[in-house]
């Protein structure tokens, strides 16, 4: 029996939903690589609060699993992205994302 | 309470999403992302989700993100010197994203029932019991599979880090 | 109760001996493949002891093989009264005729290699017998046509053997096709490939009078069984098959596999009994075979090619039986087949052995007291296949033949005169082979006790086998056919006893006689000699113009300019259009994912708007 | 969510806030007495009796110090860091249990409430969780405070705790499997009862020897995940000028030392709970309940041993309160009950818990007096060589034994 002071569940996929655009913002706007990567992460993080909304929706704990599955591949992500990260600024001495794009036709 | 509870956190998970965008500092930008994981995090615990709250914050803000700080501080990244985007991207970006989170704003509310509520205790298979059991059940082929991706992972930023590089 | 070890013991042995074979001494080799058949025997002999009267098929479902959509087939094995009998026959022959390899083979190449094959023989045959719906059986059918295929080939190194192999694999193929098109048609008509299913559903449809489903299916399961049994128009390729080694022909080519497809008919037997036609069409194709390869029979000087055309009639009869609808006494003559023609076999192959590998009639003669236990067994055998009186094939034979005469009159005289053919051709072979003086000039030598034993075993049940009653045993599947009528039964087998008498008139009387015969007869005598020129007639209207059409039509014009050009065309029109869109590619990062979220937003918009409505 | 449980919630918050403050101010004498006297020193000897004053002194310094923010410094960050440091660091204190349910006869009202802030199902992760967001206080001042020396400090910090989290955990993972459960209240009463009537079935004595190896493991951890020596590279004085505080003064500095003992107190404290049984006592249930008088009857007549023979003169009247104080506390241990009911249910545990917790710390303190620092290779290859390795095959042979004869 829901009390009175519930919230709609609506309200957590909008949030979701604003949570990832802003990770979108932020890759789209942001000239450092590492933030590009940190937005990325912004938007995995959206997209888990979706996926626990809906398993609370759905009275069903696959989506957390779905999202534990998330973070253990964003771990592993990250821990790549970032030793490519720091391979890169090795060799550039930039962290410029528009200044890496010798990879093109 | 509930109301309140999700209206503090969201605040700040939006504060903080907001403020990794436009910051120019790296380091910043990090420490929002962490703000936002942790205020996710509450929200977790409000959605009855109280062992990946948990991990979010071990896995989360615990290890991926001190990665990221870690390798900010190694590299010493300063703020962004202000350089001109690409034309598309400065004129496309914005009405996309409206466009896009306009849409999917419309479709929840236009699929989902408003009456569908949310409330702490709503929904109490989050334990770490309720969620091992399938893990190691119906999900065991994916997880192992993961641990694999894991290991590649492992040795793939060894090899990419390691000084004879270059 | 396990079934699954029966046909899990060959799988073994061909498993040790195929992968590991090379390197291990022969008793090992030995030792692993007659164990391996013993085994399974043995565990036959168990399961049958324990399995009661089997009134009821009793099935074992292992696992679901196929599951897709309504398609749902089960990996099941089941045994019955009509498996027990099978069953017994391919492993009890079977373990006599691997013994009988040991000494037959001794010195012969690739000893680990025929062994294993023989193993996966056994496996598939196993397999095909136990199956409990024809899919499983399906898998077995074409186990035991590779493995034919690869012992016909066996002795790879000589071109016939090849060229033989390939014949009897392609002309399966044709069966094949035909049985499969078969199960598409089961499967759309009763919506199912079990066993079970099938009859009970093929029972509850009225008996078809025109070409209908069941009729169609009937013939194309009949079109399977031609190319597996050796039927007209497809047995060209058995009497090329003993190109293989004399075991093979005895297990594969005379025993079992040839028998596969009347088992197969007899397993159909209640699709069969509601299409008529269909049976007529078996009769007809049974009759014909087994009169027309007993003529050729008659003129061949190859000891093993004469047993072989004996066999394609034989099997005939076997088909006569079934089709008559004496299902039962087809059996019954599978059973003492099996056993008398496994006997000449082994026996035509202990005659080749004593002679360091001669086969032609004419360069052997008087071998009697060379090797007198191969002479004797020979004769059992001889005595039981031309139907003399309380031999096995006496009984089984005549059981076919009184249902014929039920069916019809007429039929039933060809049979008797077939079976004085048969008697005849087998006991030319017998005389030339065994009286007379010795025409050859190698020296000649009884064989080891390793192959004499079980020519002995065959020989004893060749001459009483045919006291075991299939047809009672098989009473509550297959209501017998009428009462037996003496004067039936002694015409047939006075036909045979005249044929054998007609045959010591020609070889051991008056040895001159064939020749005035041959040269009187003249053209049509050359005609028979060269098998009616059946292979040159299908080569000529049938291969020549396919594989002519195949390289003008396919090759020329399908391949070379369809394909490859339509090949051809795609790569240059996609290099042509990456020329175009590589620009696209510019390396900024960020505008890929500004591409990307273009794209995600055009998708919301098709995808989420559309459900939303 | 009645009144009664708020009040109730209240009154605990105050209580262990206060007595976690004057443990923290506390712990810090305590280890400058022990580290002196095993330096053969007098130590804090000034203010009060034995330097009994001296934290108050401190904190009054502390207080009233000017709080100086460098010019260079990433400010927010800067004041950040050592708020969130002790921040995480208190947090932890809510989940732990100091003791059983207990039933407080309120005239017609009566409570009854578990000696602990609150406990979570997952509470053992939470701990976790905690400290592993713990590093960022390190690594923020030391990045924050703009400064080569503090940045290797944080570096080296976030580096380490990161490291050492994984045989850490992996120990933690031992007692949890025995336990089959993450809530620390489940923990502790699974440890309840005796092997053979006196050997307690603590996580420690558990199938023998592999909780030792565990126990031992988490100890090492732990003093890595509290930056004290030998791990402390960090703070390494001598070669980072303090590292990651270096830059820091007043009460921002204030915070991190506290941060640092209230992290040894967790430490301690999650140690008690997941090896030695929480207040489960060390004795079968008559036994146990003299041993608290005993320990004060002897801590009184020692103290009045050193009253008949003082070192200076003012120790005549010192210490004869101590020993009032001894025997008083004694007498409640053993009288208590009938003079006021609730005392027993409340001491008791209290003693044992405390007599645990602070013999770790005395642990922690005695290896701060005697070990040297390690090298900071050598303290990466402990982590990854040793450590993890053999908290991995502690924690695998503890399922095995888990799985093949389940409890």
């Amino acid at each position: 029996m829901p009390p009175a002071h519930a919230v709609p569940l609506n309200w957590y996929l909008i949030l979701s939903a604003i949570l990832f655009c802003l990770g979108i913002a932020g890759f789209l706007y942001r000239r450092n690589i590492i933030t590009v990567f940190m937005s990325i992460e912004l938007m995995l993080n959206a997209v888990n609060l979706t996926f626990i909304t809906f398993s609370y929706k759905w009275k069903a704990v696959d989506g957390h699993i779905f999202s534990f599955f998330v973070m253990v591949v964003a771990a592993a992500e990250a821990a790549v992205g970032l030793a490519i990260i720091l391979t890169v600024f090795k060799n550039r001495k930039s962290l410029e994302i528009d200044e890496i794009s010798s990879m093109k036709y | 309470m509930d109301t309140v509870l999700f209206l503090v956190f969201a605040l700040i998970a939006l504060l903080c999403g907001i403020n990794l965008v436009v910051q120019t500092h790296p380091i910043s930008s990090a420490l929002s992302l962490i703000g936002v994981m942790a205020a996710l995090a509450v929200l977790y615990l409000l959605l009855g989700a109280e062992f990946l709250a948990a991990a979010q914050m071990i896995v989360y803000a615990g290890a991926i993100m001190v990665l990221f700080i870690f390798v900010i501080m190694l590299l010493n990244a300063g703020a962004e010197r202000v350089t001109k985007t690409r034309q598309l991207v400065k004129l496309a970006g914005v009405p996309l994203m409206a466009v896009f989170l306009g849409i999917i704003a419309f479709i929840i509310q236009a699929l989902l029932p408003k009456s569908q509520l949310v409330w702490f205790g709503g929904f109490p298979g989050g334990g770490p019991r309720d969620i091992g059991i399938p893990l190691f059940t119906n999900y065991l082929l994916p997880f192992e599979v993961t641990s694999v991706l894991i290991l590649i992972a492992i040795l793939g930023a060894i090899v990419l880090a390691r000084k004879e590089i270059d | 109760m396990n079934l699954w070890l029966i046909p899990i013991f060959p799988l073994a042995g061909f498993l040790i001996n195929g992968l590991v074979g090379r390197r291990l001494p022969k008793a090992v080799i030995n030792a692993v493949a007659i164990g391996s058949v013993l085994l399974s025997f043995v565990w036959v002999l168990k399961t049958l002891l324990g399995a009661g009267s089997l009134e009821k098929p009793i099935v074992e479902n292992y696992f679901t093989w196929i599951q897709s959509g309504p398609i749902q087939i089960g990996c099941s094995l089941a045994v019955d009264r009509l498996t027990a009998v099978m069953l017994l026959i391919v492993t009890g022959i079977g373990s006599l005729i691997h013994i009988y390899a040991i000494g037959y083979m001794e010195h012969e190449g690739g000893y680990y290699r025929f062994f294993s094959y023989m193993n996966l023989f056994m496996f598939f045959m196993l397999t095909l017998v136990l199956a409990s719906n024809y899919l499983v059986m399906f898998v077995g059918w074409e186990g035991v046509g590779l493995c034919s295929y690869l012992l016909i080939g066996f002795y790879f190194t000589e071109n016939f053997a090849t060229t033989a192999g390939n014949k009897a694999f392609i002309v399966n193929r044709i069966g094949d096709f035909g049985f499969s098109l078969a199960m598409f048609l089961m499967f759309r008509q009763f919506g199912s490939l079990d066993f079970d299913k099938v009859f009970s559903g093929a029972a509850n449809m009225p008996k078809e009078t025109g070409y209908g489903i069941l009729t169609t299916i009937c013939l194309l399961l009949l079109l399977g069984a031609c190319g597996k049994s050796a039927q007209i128009p497809l047995y060209v390729w058995l009497p090329d098959a003993m190109a293989g080694p004399t075991p093979v022909s005895a297990l594969i080519h005379a025993a079992t596999m040839v028998t596969a497809g009347v088992y197969m008919t007899v397993r159909s037997s209640a699709l069969f009994l509601h299409a008529p036609i269909a049976m007529n069409w078996v009769a007809g194709i049974g009759l014909a075979t087994a009169f027309f390869a007993a003529t050729i029979g008659l003129t061949q000087f190859d000891i093993k090619k004469v047993f072989a055309y004996s066999t394609v009639s034989q099997l005939g009869y076997m088909f006569l039986g079934v089709g008559v609808g004496a299902f039962s006494a087809g059996i019954w003559h599978v059973m003492t087949h099996a056993f008398f023609k496994a006997l000449l076999f082994l026996g035509a192959g202990a005659v080749i052995h004593g002679l360091h590998g001669e086969q032609d009639l004419r360069k052997m003669g008087g071998l009697f007291k060379h090797m007198r236990i191969t002479a004797i067994t020979l004769l059992c055998a001889s005595f039981a296949i031309s139907g003399f009186p309380y031999t096995s094939g006496f009984f089984s034979k005549d059981a076919i033949l009184s249902a014929t005469y039920e069916h019809s009159p007429w039929m039933y005289w060809v049979g008797v005169g077939t079976a004085g053919l048969t008697a005849f051709y087998v006991f030319r072979a017998w005389f030339m082979a065994f009286t007379g003086t010795y025409r050859g000039d190698k020296h000649a030598h009884e064989s080891p006790l390793i192959m004499t034993g079980p020519l002995m075993v065959l020989a004893a049940l060749s001459l009483v086998g045919g006291f075991i009653n299939i047809p009672r045993w098989l009473e509550p599947m297959f209501p017998e056919a009428g009462g037996e009528n003496p004067v039936l039964v002694w015409t047939s087998a006075g036909a045979g006893m005249l044929g054998i008498f007609l045959a010591w008139i020609f070889y051991v009387r008056a040895p001159e006689l064939p020749g005035k015969f041959a040269t009187a007869l003249g053209g049509l005598y050359r005609l028979v000699l060269d098998k009616y020129r059946i292979d040159e007639l299908y080569d000529a209207i049938i291969v020549k113009p396919l594989v002519g059409g195949s390289r003008i039509v396919l090759w020329r014009g399908m391949d070379a300019g369809v394909i490859d050009g339509a090949v051809n065309g795609v790569g240059t029109r996609a290099r042509g259009m990456g020329a175009v869109l590589k620009l696209a590619q510019s390396g900024y990062i960020r505008s890929y994912a500004a591409w990307v979220v273009f794209g995600s937003v055009l998708l919301l918009l098709a995808v989420g708007l559309g459900g939303a409505r | 969510m009645d009144l009664t449980y708020i009040i109730v919630t209240l009154v605990k918050l105050a209580v262990l806030f206060g007595v976690l403050m004057t443990t923290l101010a506390y712990l810090q004498w305590i280890e400058r007495k022990v580290i002196a006297h095993i330096q053969l020193r007098p130590g804090p000897y000034r203010v009060g009796p034995h330097g009994l004053l001296q934290p108050l002194a401190d904190v009054i310094k502390l207080i009233t110090k000017e709080g100086m923010i460098p010019s260079h410094v990433n400010k927010f960050v800067y004041l950040l860091a050592p708020f969130l440091a002790v921040t995480l660091a208190l947090v932890n204190i809510c989940v732990m249990p100091f003791g059983p349910e207990i039933k407080v006869p309120i005239p017609g009202h009566p409570v009854s409430t578990w000696l602990q802030m609150t406990d979570l199902r997952i509470g053992v992760i939470f701990v976790l969780a905690i400290g592993a967001v713990g590093v960022y206080g390190v690594a923020l001042a030391g990045w924050s405070s703009n400064n080569k020396y503090s940045l290797i400090g944080g570096l080296r910090s976030s580096a380490q705790m990161i490291s050492y989290e994984l045989p850490m955990a992996l120990a933690i993972a031992c007692p949890l499997l025995l336990a089959n459960t993450l809530s620390f209240r489940e923990l502790v009463l699974a440890q309840g009862g005796y092997f053979f009537g006196f050997i307690p079935r603590w996580n420690l004595f558990q199938v023998f020897p592999l909780q030792i190896v565990a126990f031992i493991v988490f100890l090492i951890a732990s003093f890595a995940e509290t930056n004290r020596i030998p791990f402390d590279l960090p703070e390494a004085e001598n070669e980072l000028v303090a590292g990651f505080h270096t830059e820091y003064s007043s009460m921002s500095f204030a915070s991190f030392f506290m941060a640092e003992y209230c992290n040894m107190l967790t430490a301690a404290c999650v140690t008690t709970l997941l090896f030695l049984g929480g207040w489960q006592p060390l004795f079968p249930a008559p036994w146990s309940d003299y041993v608290a008088p005993v320990v004060f009857v002897l801590a009184g007549l020692v103290s009045l041993w050193a009253a008949l023979n003082p070192a200076r003169p003012k120790d005549r009247f010192t210490f004869p309160v101590v020993a009032a104080a001894c025997f008083g506390l004694a007498a409640l241990f053993l009288a208590g009950e009938f003079v006021f009911p609730i005392v027993n249910q409340i001491a008791m545990p209290l003693f044992w818990f405390g007599a645990k917790t602070f013999g770790l710390l005395f642990v922690w303190i005695w290896v701060r007096g005697t070990l040297p620092r390690f090298r900071y290779d050598q303290l990466m290859r402990f982590a990854w060589t040793f450590m993890f390795p053999l908290g991995m095959v502690v924690m695998l042979a503890t399922a095995a034994v888990v799985a093949w004869f389940p409890r």
